[in-house]
């Protein structure tokens, strides 16, 4: 079992046939992802590793029944990709470009929404589950296993070093969820654990978060009406306030986006929080 | 990307909202002139830091003479680490009240969000709750003449004050949207004669909107190294500490800073490599951090799309090119560890694969920890 | 009974103090409406013939429980006007300014059609409902009178002509509806027809059409399944292909939008097609 | 309001549109320096009305001389009732392919609408249904460069023109947006040497919007008449009968014209004098009718806004200024009915109060009529 991403999806891949795009349909593929095609303008009619190629999202959707679509072409095309996905009826929609523009991402999340779309990221290594053998996004192959635990994390990085530390730990996962580090995001950690919480097969959920907004203290709100076991990590204790961390966005502001005022919340909803990423897996085996 | 106040209030007066009279100012002649010209006047330091104004950045001259003195006195200053290089002369204003004002995007809801409040010409941040008033906006529908009339019916405005701040909220996130803004804000917002004129302003445009607005004024921020990094393309900031580091991806690196504190050591910077680096950048950001002159040097990379191997190769460049004359510790895990692990181990550099340990032992070697 | 509009509606007059504004909610009053408010900027506090006005749709939604509007303002700033309408929960909204820009147009209507409201106009008269003795709109009051005839018109003199006669015929109105006559407006004979199959007391229906587009067209095909008599009288018999006459937009295109076109289509779905207005009561007689 | 070729040609182009090099001119003389500077030319007559080609209004010159001579016999031409009064030189292309595309406004779907056909060059009410590709826009969504793909695939164009036709479908609708087109059409957009251009234009933009464009040039548009009864606000289009007409609203005006010829009468004009127009106004139409010199006057009012009391003092305020010296026939009913009738009759004028007697009365007296 797993959440969002399932052996059924039929994947596209937008922008396969750059260099980006090209090796992780690949590596995709050898994951044991369901790709069913991928699109390049001008360059409909080829196939790559046997996939075929379209000119747009509608010929490839057309063709292959598809509804789930990576987009990996350069940021200043995301938009244009997004809405040609959503507008063809893709349901779930994973963006990988970083350096998106905000306004743009704040169009393509609020369509999504009028139409019903899943969007993962963008700024994201994507989603995984691996019970399901299936992914789309950029993450290694090799550090997931199958197991009761679903992640949802900020960041890429840092999620594969907490993934692979349960993995060497035997907690395998349900699905792996990268919200991606931009200030626009289609999900939250809300959606996400509400995802989690009707997936009988995750036990256990892990939280990886960071400095700055306040998407930690609503996921707190939630946490207590979750009725499942989870572990929080967050990033950021040494960052000194007003400075951005990379395009994480982490600022803090007015108390709100604090480390001490995330912990504080998540603690008082029932959470076990840890205070570096190599603490988490024993935190999860006590709970599990 | 911040812009100077002159900047953003040049961009605010093109969508016809008031602002004073103003000239930027490098020389003490060019600030005796101006004040002849445009009467008594604040000299405003154009430094991209909050609270200006308690810092010293903001002094009034009466006349020519003491815009020339004062000029003097100012260029060059400190202002909260930040050198003052020119300075804004604006006409002096009888302000009869601080109204505060802004636009910036709300990633919780997705959705732009406004802020007013009648207790302006202080940071928001040090304003009662109570006496906000938050207005999120459709994206989809932007801002119509209405919502404008309904922030001023908020704040209790009337008479022409309702009616001018009606207008200028429908301009302010007519720039938001047009330039790109992260933040647009006007404080204080000023009551002159009864009428309103943007007082100060300021304008952070979204770094990966730049491609397309080639006609906002590209403004360099923060300390020489930080550029030198930024020009490579990687997200770097100065800190205080005498541990140089680099990781790869925001989270990685910001957990990287928290190990290094949490085994008692102090971080120099933070540095993201990004997610995907290859190796002539991360050679280049190696050398930034050799030039700092730490203690030690701290590589921890998890490997995903960056390279494991390329990483190494990076390593070696640095310490056979320009040399690495300090201690570097290198935690190396991830897409073709074992080949990146032999390339370092082949030039006596052991990588470890835990980051608790690895970031103890840069703590050890920088000499501090428990 | 009546359709859309009834004496449950509580409305309120977006640019109440105007000339055109004030005059028209006392002839609304004196029909019977129920005018809770008023709206214009700047002028909070008032009372005009007793009504209270307010500044914004806002506060005037807050302190009455409107729920319907009819607007006022000039076309330049009927966009706005709307969208404050809309966005403060009016679900009835008439618009009686013309030369309201067609984009203008375009995002009201598109907006509305997310939000459930029911937009009439612009370029409209109003609505009527004589059974319930309320109405929106600028109509003559005396013309109307109450009875089991649902009219439904583009423009309005013409409506106000086959009105007055259907009255003088002993054959009183449900509910009469100005569509309006700009190129874009928010009903069209379906969705009103629609109403009118659904309420009880209209027993017949007459269509006021034009030449130009092919809404009349579209109209016949509902007009099969309706269940309903029908007769229809269309305008522009008279009016030369490729002319545009006033702000009708009648123009003719490529066989869609003739007259023969559209009575062959009407005729064909079984309704009773008249010649010229006077010929309308008598048709409907026959039918009721 | 309808704009000139040479108009609507700059518009595109700054929105990046390539268009045939091209000089507006109005002499012979202009012609031949045009011509001797762009090299061989189609000499365009810039009126406002379809199919100039067919009836003369575009002629080719091989050089200035030539140039010379087909303008001093295309200027002042009637082109379709048109006086042609300047011409566009273009320089002329060597056409390879012609392709129809346009984006309008649909009524019935309350959406944009796109069509495109690779029957271009034609006008596109004579191509058949089938070559023709329809796409409505979602305004909420307006058009992603995707859709222009999907328009260019559904074309089969591949290549260059795949890249070039999805380009410009994007700049297309940003015209049709940014300028309040009821109409943009581009057709032939010719392929010339492999690459697309606008070889003819055609940009209606909407008259209720006008007010938001000072950028966009005014242009005058019908017959002495119709500008005249334009310029007081009215709607008005030139007929061929000799009855002429005034009504209230548009619908009312149609009707009027329908019962004109239903008992056998030849209406002069179409003439909506609006729904709730004034005595000054009203006057003023009429008297433009009476200018026409009909046989007959046919004034139909039913009484919403329009108050019948104004009405017959617009009436008798011409018949006692400039005169009516044609018969006059008069329906008035509804709001102030008695007044206005009461009014009229005491100078000598019988009003009808039923549309079908009158409408019969006035062809009658125009000695028509079955």
């Amino acid at each position: 079992m797993a959440i969002l991403l399932t052996r059924e999806s039929r994947v596209i891949v937008q922008g396969m046939t750059g260099n980006q795009g090209r090796f992780h349909t690949g590596q995709m593929q050898a994951y044991g992802t369901n790709v069913v095609g991928g699109t390049s303008p001008g360059k409909g009619g080829q196939r790559i590793d046997g996939i075929p190629v379209f000119d747009t999202v509608s010929a490839a959707v057309k063709a292959t029944g598809a509804d789930a679509s990576i987009v990996f072409v350069p940021a200043p095309f995301a938009k244009d990709a997004a809405f040609e996905a959503m507008e063809n009826g893709i349901k779930l929609l994973v963006m990988i470009p970083e350096h998106i523009p905000v306004q743009d991402a704040m169009a393509i999340v609020t369509r999504a929404r009028d139409l019903g779309v899943v969007v993962i990221g963008p700024n994201t290594f994507g989603i995984i589950s691996p019970g399901e053998k299936t992914k789309m996004g950029i993450m290694p192959n090799h550090i997931y296993q199958s197991g009761p635990i679903g992640v949802v994390a900020r960041s890429g990085t840092l999620s594969y070093e907490i993934a692979f530390s349960l993995t060497n730990a035997g907690l395998g996962q349900t699905t792996v969820v990268g919200m991606g580090g931009d200030p626009v995001v289609g999900q939250n950690f809300v959606s996400v654990l509400e995802e989690f919480k009707h997936d009988a097969a995750t036990k256990a959920i892990v939280m990886v978060g960071e400095i700055g907004g306040s998407a930690e203290e609503e996921a707190a709100e939630h946490i207590k009406r979750l009725g499942k076991p989870v572990v929080a990590y967050l990033a950021g204790r040494a960052a000194p306030p007003g400075k951005r961390m990379g395009h994480a966005g982490a600022i803090i502001e007015r108390g709100r986006g604090t480390l001490e005022s995330k912990e504080k919340a998540l603690t008082a909803a029932g959470a076990t929080v840890v205070t570096m990423p190599w603490q988490v897996a024993e935190a999860v085996k006590k709970l599990v | 990307m911040k812009q100077y106040e002159y900047l953003a209030k040049q961009i605010l007066a093109s969508y016809g909202i008031p602002i004073p009279p103003g000239r930027v100012v490098d020389t003490p002649e060019d600030a005796e002139a101006a004040v002849r010209e445009i009467g008594p006047a604040a000299l405003k330091a154009q430094v991209l830091v909050g609270g200006r104004g308690k810092a010293g950045g903001i002094r009034f001259a009466q006349n020519a003479e003491e815009a020339k003195t004062l000029t003097k006195a100012m260029m060059g200053m400190d202002l909260k680490g930040y050198t003052v290089e020119r300075l804004y002369a604006e006409g002096k204003l009888e302000i009869e009240q601080e109204i505060y004002i802004s636009v910036t995007t709300d990633g919780n809801t997705k959705a732009p969000l406004i802020m007013a409040s009648r207790a302006g010409g202080v940071e928001i941040e040090e304003v009662d709750d109570r006496e906000i008033v938050r207005r999120h906006i459709d994206p989809r529908v932007g801002v119509e003449p209405y919502f404008g009339r309904e922030l001023a019916a908020a704040l209790g405005l009337e008479g022409t004050l309702f009616k001018e701040f009606s207008d200028l909220v429908v301009k302010l996130y007519r720039i938001y949207r047009d330039k790109d803004a992260e933040l647009v804000e006007i404080n204080p917002l000023a009551v002159v004669k009864g009428h309103l004129v943007a007082a100060d302003a300021r304008l952070n445009i979204d770094d990966s909107a730049m491609y397309r607005h080639p006609e906002i004024q590209r403004v360099d921020e923060g300390s020489v190294l930080e550029k030198k990094v930024q020009e490579i393309g990687l997200a770097y900031v100065e800190l205080d500490g005498d541990i140089a580091v680099m990781a790869n991806g925001a989270g990685m690196a910001m957990a990287t800073l928290d190990a290094i504190q949490f085994f008692g050591g102090r971080p120099a910077n933070f540095l993201d490599a990004g997610g995907g680096a290859s190796v002539e950048p991360t050679a280049q950001a190696l050398g930034v951090l050799v030039s700092m002159d730490p203690k030690v040097i701290f590589v921890n990379i998890f490997g995903g799309i960056t390279r494991c191997d390329d990483v190494a190769r990076a390593i070696l460049q640095v310490k056979e090119g320009v040399g690495i004359p300090v201690p570097l510790v290198v935690r190396l895990v991830g897409t073709n560890e074992a080949e990146g692990v032999r390339l370092l181990a082949e030039r006596g550099i052991a990588a470890y694969s835990e980051m608790a340990e690895a970031a103890e032992q840069a703590v050890k070697l920088a000499g501090e920890g428990r």
